[in-house]
C-alpha cells in the first residue's frame, strides 16, 4: 500500500473544506450553515495538525487548540443568536434573515 | 506457549504501548465481560442492598436469594417484544442506546487495573476518559428527542442540562488533582491514568490527603458531581419516575431499554474508577510505603483470599439458615454449590498469595501481583458502587432548578477555589 | 423525643386578622404571550398523580403557567346510588370513597343519619369509633407520609409507613374483619363488641408507633433535600385557604386554626384533651409538619380514649328498618383529609330522597392551581401529594 | 513510560485506518450538508469529528484529539443538539431546503475543490514526509510548556511562547459567554 503521507491529509481536508462551503452557500437552515462552518474549521485543523507533524513542531497543534477555542465561541454566540432570532420570527432560514433590524 | 503467556503476565507495560494487539484485545474481551459481568451483580446487589435498606427482602425467588434473578432479567428483556413507536425517528431512536452504550464501555480502554493491567497507557489518559465520557449524552439527547414524546423530552433536555453544567464542576475538580501530580522535582504532570496513580505512589500519599483539605474538597466535588453526571438519585432528574414516567427512555422497551441500564451502570463503575484512580491510589494497597516490609506485602496479599472467605462464609450460613421444608432442597443445593464455588475461589487465591511469594515461580508471582492490584482497585470501586446505593436509598431527589443552583453556584466556586488554593500551595510548598 | 422534632408546644398561635382574598375565581385564563409553552397531559395513568388524576399542564419549559385538573375517571355516582339503596345498605358504600381512611367516612355518614333519626350512639360506642377513627386518621397520614415521600424521590420512608399501616390494619381487621373498606360502624353505634384484647393491643401499638414516628423524622424533616424540596412549595395563604373553602391539614398549615374535631365536637372528642397544630407559611413543609404533629395528637387522643373506655351497650336503640322523619341534614367530621360532610335530605322514607356528600379532597383539589402556578413540574408532583388526595373521593 | 518512539509498535495498519477514517469523515460530511433533518446532519457531523479526532490521533497530536473529543462532540455538539430541539425543526424540514442561490454555490465551491487540488498537484514536490519529532509520550507536556511556560531547573519560570495568546483566548469565551446569555435572555 501507499505509504500516508502529509499529502494525503490535506486531500482529506481539502474535500471537508469544500463540503462545509457547499453548506454555507447552499443551505438555508442557519443550524446546518453552523455546523458547515464546523465542518470548515475542522479542516482547517486537520491541515494545521498535518503541517505540524510535517515540520516537526507543535506550532500547528496549538494553533489547531485555539481554532477550536473559536469554534466553540462562535458556536456558543452564533447558536445564541440563532435563539434571539427564532424567538421574534419563528424562522431558522438565513434568506429570511435579510434586515439588519426588526 | 507458556513462555508466551508468561511473558505477559510479566510485561511491565501495557499492551497498548507494547503494541502488542492480540494481547490488547484480550485485555478488551476480559475488560468487556468483566464489566457486563459487574453490571449484572450490581443489579442484584442494588435490588438486595435497597431491599434491606427498606426492611424488605427483594429478589428471593429466581436461584437462593435471587441470585440468578440478573439471568432472569436479562432473559426476560432480551425477548420482550422491542416497541418503536410509529411516530420516532427510528434510525435515532434505534442508534442512540448504542450511543450510551459506545460511550461507557470506549472509558475502560484507560482504565488502569494495575500498572500494566490496562489496555492502554495514553498520554491524554484523564482527558480521553472525560472527553469520551460526555459522549453518554449524546445518547440521552437523541433518545428523548427521536422518541417524538413529551416526556422523553423534558428528561432529555433536563439531563443534557444537568450533564454539561456537572462536567464543568467535575472538569476543574479533576485538574486540581492533576495539578498534583507535577508536584515533583521535574515539575510536569501528567495526564496518564498510569502516571497519576505512580505520582501518588512517588508522593507517598494519596491525593485525597494531599495538602488537606484541598484534595479532599476536590474528591468530594468529583464525587457529587459524578453521582449528576451518571443521573444517580438524588439528582436522577433525567428519569425521575414520580415527574416523568421514566425520562429519556420512556418509550424503550426490551433489549434497547436494556442498553440504557448497561450504558447507566457502566458509566457508574467508569466515575468511579476516575475516582479511585486521582484520589484514592488506584490499584495501590494501604500504605505502600509506610508499610513497605514483605510481610506486610504478604499480609495485605491475603486481603483477596480472606474476602472470598468471608463471602463464602456468608453464603454458609445463608446455607444453613435457609429452612429445611423440602420446598427449599434445590435453592439449598445451589446456595451450598455457590458458595464452595467462593470457597474454591478463595482457596486458590491463598495458594497463588502463599507459593508467590517465592520469585522463583514468575507465572504465580507476577499472578499474584496482578490478582492484588486489581482486588483493591475493585474494592475501591466496590466502596463507590455501595455509596451509589446508599445515596438511592436515604435522600429525596432534587428538583431541576436547586441542582443547577448546586452545580453552578456552590461545586463551580468551591472547585475554582480549590484549584486556585492548590496552585498556591504547590508553589508554596515545594 | 428527640428535641428538633416538632412539637406541640412549639406551635404558633392561630391568625387572627384574615386578610381578604384577592382571588378572583372566575376570572377567565389571560392568555400567554410566550409562543414557547408546551402542553403535557399529566395522568391519567401516570405514577404520581396517586390514581387516575388527569392534571393538563400548560409549561414554559420547566415552568408552569397553569393547569386544569381533569377528575371523573373514577367516577361511580356513590350519590345517585344512595337514593336507590336504604340506609342500612348504604352504609359500605361510602367506605369506598376515601378508601384509605375507610372508618372516618362511616363515622360521618353513620353519624349524619344519627342525627337524622335524633339518635344518640352509647358512650362506649363513641370511644370504639374515636379510637378506630384515629387509628385510621394515622393510617391514613402514613399512607400519605409514604406516597409523598416517594413522589419527592425518597423510596425509603414508604417502605417504613406501610410497615407500620399494617399494625393498625391488623386491629382493623381482628375487629370487623376488613382491613381496607372496614364498614366497622352501624347507624346507633357499632355492631361488634370488642374482641378480647383489644385495648392492650391498641396500648401496645401506641407504644410501638411513637418511635417510629420519629424514625420518618430522623428520616425526612432536617433533611436538606426535602427541605428545599418542600419549603415555599405550593404556598396557599390562609385568606385565599378560606376563600378557596379548602380544609384539614391543608387549611391548618396556613395559619388557620380549625379543627371540627374542636369546631363542633362531635363524637365524644370534647372529652379528650388534645392540640390542634398548625403551621406559618402554608408551604408544603408545614403541612408536612402539621400532620407529623396530627399523628401524635391522634395517639395522645387514643390513649385517653383506650384508658378512659366506659362498659355499656354499643347500639342505641334504632328501629329495623330506618325512615327517618322528613327533613334535611349537614354533619361534618374531620376526616384525615379535611372536612368530610353529609348533606341528606329525607322525604319519609327509606331511602335518602338525596345525599350528597362534601369530600375534602375534592375542595382542596381546586387549591392545586393556585399552588402550583410559577412553580415547576417537579413542584406539581409535590404539590399533589401534600393535597393528599384519594381519587376515590374526588370522583366518588 | 517510554518516551521514544517504537517504530515497530506504530499502527501496522495505517493505510487501512487512514482510509477507513478518512472516507467516514468525508461521507458522514456529505449527509451533513444534505440531510433534511438537523439531527440527522447534526449526528453525521459527529461522526465526522470523531473521524477527524482519530486523523489527529495518527498525527501523533493526541492532544488536540482529545480536545477534539472533549470540546467538540461532547460540547458543542450536544449545545447544537440543544439547540435544534428548541427551534420548531418540524416546519424547517418540511420546508425548500436549499436557498435559490445554490448553483452559484455548488460552482464556487467546485472551483475551490479545483483549486485545491491544482495546487496540490503543482506543489506535490515541496511537502516533505518528515517525522514530528516529539514523542507521543509526552505531546500534552510540551504543549502545556507552549502554553503556560515552564518551571526552570534553577526555580525560575519562563513564559512559553503561546502563553499570551492563550489568556486572549480565555478573554475570548468570556465575551462569547456573556454574548450568548445576553442574546438568549428573554428580558434584559
Amino acid at each position: 500500500m501507499v505509504p500516508i503521507t502529509t499529502l494525503h491529509y490535506l486531500v482529506v481536508a481539502a474535500a471537508l473544506f469544500v463540503l462545509g462551503t457547499i453548506g454555507v452557500l447552499t443551505r438555508r437552515n442557519v443550524v446546518i450553515v453552523l455546523m458547515s462552518i464546523e465542518l470548515i474549521l475542522n479542516a482547517v485543523n486537520l491541515n494545521l495538525v498535518a503541517f505540524s507533524r510535517m515540520w516537526g513542531n507543535l506550532h500547528g497543534q496549538i494553533f489547531a487548540i485555539f481554532i477550536v477555542v473559536d469554534a466553540a465561541a462562535e458556536a456558543a454566540v452564533g447558536l445564541g443568536i440563532l435563539i434571539a432570532f427564532f424567538r421574534n420570527r419563528e424562522t431558522t432560514n438565513v434568506d429570511e434573515i435579510d434586515l439588519l433590524k426588526w | 506457549m507458556l513462555n508466551t503467556m508468561m511473558s505477559y503476565l510479566g510485561s511491565t507495560v501495557t499492551p497498548g504501548e507494547a503494541g502488542n494487539q492480540f494481547w490488547a484485545l484480550i485485555y478488551v474481551l476480559i475488560i468487556f465481560a468483566g464489566v457486563s459481568v459487574a453490571v449484572m451483580a450490581m443489579n442484584w446487589l442494588e435490588r438486595k442492598a435497597l431491599a434491606h435498606f427498606q426492611i424488605r427482602l427483594g429478589p428471593m425467588r429466581v436461584g437462593p436469594h435471587g441470585l440468578l434473578q440478573p439471568f432472569a432479567d436479562a432473559l426476560k428483556l432480551m425477548l420482550k417484544e422491542d416497541i418503536i413507536p410509529s411516530e420516532a425517528d427510528k434510525m435515532v431512536f434505534w442508534v442512540a442506546p448504542l450511543i450510551g452504550l459506545l460511550a461507557a464501555f470506549t472509558v475502560y480502554t484507560v482504565i488502569p487495573f494495575g500498572p500494566s493491567q490496562a489496555v492502554s497507557d495514553m498520554n491524554i489518559g484523564i482527558l480521553f476518559m472525560l472527553g469520551v465520557s460526555s459522549l453518554g449524552v449524546l445518547g440521552i439527547v437523541t433518545a428523548g428527542w427521536a422518541s417524538n414524546s413529551h416526556y422523553p423530552l423534558i428528561g432529555a433536555l433536563r439531563s443534557s442540562a444537568q450533564m454539561v453544567s456537572y462536567e464543568v464542576a467535575m472538569g476543574l475538580a479533576v485538574v486540581s488533582a492533576i495539578m498534583m501530580t507535577s508536584m515533583n522535582s521535574t515539575g510536569t504532570g501528567t495526564l496518564s491514568m498510569i502516571q497519576i496513580v505512580q505520582a501518588q505512589q512517588h508522593q507517598g500519599i494519596w491525593f485525597l490527603f494531599k495538602f488537606f483539605p484541598l484534595g479532599f474538597i476536590a474528591f468530594v466535588i468529583f464525587a457529587i458531581a459524578m453521582v449528576a453526571e451518571t443521573n444517580r438519585a438524588p439528582f436522577d432528574m433525567a428519569e425521575a419516575e414520580s415527574e416523568l414516567t421514566a425520562g429519556f427512555h420512556t418509550e424503550y422497551s426490551g433489549l434497547r431499554w436494556s442498553l440504557f441500564m448497561l450504558a447507566e451502570y457502566a458509566a457508574m463503575i467508569a466515575v468511579s474508577s476516575i475516582a479511585v484512580t486521582l484520589w484514592l491510589g488506584g490499584w495501590m494497597r494501604p500504605f505502600p510505603n509506610f508499610l513497605n516490609a514483605p510481610a506486610w506485602g504478604f499480609f495485605f496479599s491475603l486481603f483477596p483470599g480472606l474476602t472470598f472467605a468471608g463471602l463464602a462464609a456468608i453464603a454458609f450460613i445463608g446455607t444453613a439458615r435457609m429452612p429445611s421444608d423440602s420446598f427449599f432442597k434445590i435453592q439449598r443445593a445451589g446456595l451450598a454449590i455457590f458458595a464452595l464455588l467462593l470457597a474454591f475461589l478463595a482457596l486458590v487465591l491463598f495458594v497463588v498469595a502463599i507459593v508467590g511469594r517465592n520469585p522463583d515461580h514468575r507465572l504465580l508471582a507476577s499472578f499474584r501481583e496482578g490478582i492484588d492490584y486489581v482486588f483493591w482497585f475493585v474494592l475501591k470501586v466496590a466502596v463507590f458502587m455501595y455509596m451509589f446505593i446508599w445515596y438511592r436509598a436515604t435522600w429525596p431527589r432534587y428538583r431541576f432548578d436547586q441542582l443547577m443552583r448546586v452545580g453552578w453556584k456552590v461545586l463551580l466556586p468551591i472547585s475554582l477555589g480549590v484549584l486556585i488554593l492548590t496552585a498556591i500551595v504547590g508553589v508554596l510548598v515545594p | 423525643m428527640n428535641d428538633r422534632m416538632p412539637t406541640d408546644k412549639a406551635l404558633p398561635h392561630a391568625v387572627t386578622n384574615l386578610a381578604t382574598s384577592n382571588l378572583d375565581l372566575d376570572a377567565p385564563d389571560k392568555p400567554y404571550l410566550d409562543s414557547n409553552e408546551l402542553i403535557i397531559n399529566m395522568g391519567p395513568q401516570h405514577p404520581a398523580t396517586h390514581g387516575v388524576l388527569r392534571v393538563i399542564l400548560k409549561l414554559d419549559g420547566e415552568k408552569v403557567l397553569g393547569t386544569e385538573c381533569v377528575i371523573g375517571y373514577l367516577h361511580r355516582g356513590v350519590e345517585k346510588i344512595a337514593e336507590n339503596r336504604t340506609y342500612t345498605m348504604f352504609n359500605p358504600y361510602v367506605d369506598r370513597m376515601d378508601y384509605v381512611a375507610a372508618v372516618s367516612n362511616g363515622l360521618g355518614y353513620c353519624q349524619a343519619v344519627e342525627k337524622l333519626l335524633n339518635v344518640e350512639a352509647p358512650p362506649r360506642a363513641n370511644y370504639i369509633r374515636v379510637i378506630l377513627t384515629e387509628l385510621n386518621r394515622i393510617a391514613s397520614h402514613q399512607l400519605w407520609l409514604g406516597t409523598h415521600a416517594l413522589d419527592i424521590g425518597a423510596m425509603t420512608p414508604l417502605f417504613y409507613t406501610f410497615r407500620d399501616r399494617e399494625e393498625i390494619l391488623k386491629v382493623f381487621e381482628k375487629y370487623c374483619g376488613a382491613r381496607l373498606t372496614t364498614h366497622a360502624f352501624r347507624i346507633g353505634g357499632c355492631q361488634y363488641e370488642t374482641y378480647a384484647g383489644f385495648e392492650k393491643e391498641v396500648k401496645n401499638f401506641l407504644k410501638f408507633v411513637a418511635p417510629k414516628i420519629d424514625e420518618y423524622e430522623t428520616l425526612l424533616t432536617t433533611n436538606r433535600i426535602w427541605l428545599e424540596r418542600t419549603k415555599n412549595v405550593g404556598v396557599i395563604s390562609a385568606a385565599d385557604a378560606i376563600a378557596l373553602g379548602v380544609t384539614g391539614p391543608v387549611l391548618r398549615a396556613s395559619g388557620v386554626k380549625w379543627d371540627i374535631r374542636k369546631a363542633i365536637p362531635y363524637a365524644n372528642y370534647s372529652d379528650f384533651d388534645f392540640d390542634i397544630p398548625i403551621g406559618e407559611n402554608g408551604d408544603t413543609y408545614d403541612r408536612y409538619l402539621v400532620r407529623m404533629v396530627e399523628m401524635r395528637q391522634s395517639l395522645r387522643i387514643i390513649e385517653q380514649a383506650v384508658n378512659g373506655i366506659p362498659e355499656g351497650p354499643i347500639m342505641a336503640k334504632v328501629p329495623k328498618v330506618i325512615k327517618p322523619p322528613v327533613g334535611e341534614i349537614y354533619h361534618s367530621i374531620e376526616a384525615p383529609k379535611g372536612e368530610l360532610g353529609y348533606f341528606i335530605v329525607s322525604d319519609g322514607s327509606t331511602q335518602p330522597y338525596r345525599l350528597r356528600v362534601r369530600p375534602p379532597s375534592f375542595v382542596n383539589l381546586q387549591a392545586l392551581d393556585i399552588m402550583v402556578r410559577g412553580m415547576l413540574v417537579a413542584d406539581v408532583v409535590a404539590v399533589i401529594g401534600t393535597l393528599d388526595i384519594v381519587l376515590g373521593e374526588v370522583d366518588r | 513510560m517510554n518516551p521514544t518512539i517504537n517504530m515497530a509498535a506504530a499502527p501496522v495498519a495505517t493505510p487501512v485506518f487512514f482510509y477507513g477514517l478518512a472516507a467516514a469523515a468525508i461521507i458522514s460530511g456529505l449527509l451533513v450538508i444534505t440531510r433534511r433533518n438537523a439531527v440527522h446532519s447534526a449526528l453525521a457531523l459527529i461522526v465526522t469529528l470523531l473521524s477527524v479526532a482519530g486523523l489527529y490521533l495518527m498525527l501523533y497530536a493526541p492532544f488536540v484529539a482529545g480536545v477534539q473529543i472533549i470540546v467538540y462532540a461532547g460540547g458543542i455538539m450536544v449545545l447544537f443538539l440543544f439547540v435544534i430541539m428548541l427551534v420548531n425543526i418540524e416546519r424547517a424540514s418540511k420546508e425548500r431546503q436549499f436557498n435559490r442561490m445554490w448553483p452559484v454555490g455548488l460552482a464556487a465551491s467546485c472551483a475551490l475543490l479545483a483549486l485545491f487540488l491544482g495546487a496540490f498537484a503543482k506543489g506535490k514536490a515541496l511537502l516533505p514526509d518528515r517525522m514530528i519529532p516529539i514523542a507521543e509520550g509526552s505531546n500534552t507536556q510540551e504543549i502545556a510548556t507552549q502554553l503556560y511556560g515552564e518551571v526552570l531547573g534553577n526555580g525560575q519560570y519562563r513564559l512559553g511562547q503561546y502563553t499570551f495568546a492563550f489568556e486572549i483566548a480565555s478573554l475570548l469565551l468570556l465575551v462569547a459567554i456573556l454574548g450568548a446569555v445576553i442574546m438568549t435572555k428573554k428580558k434584559i
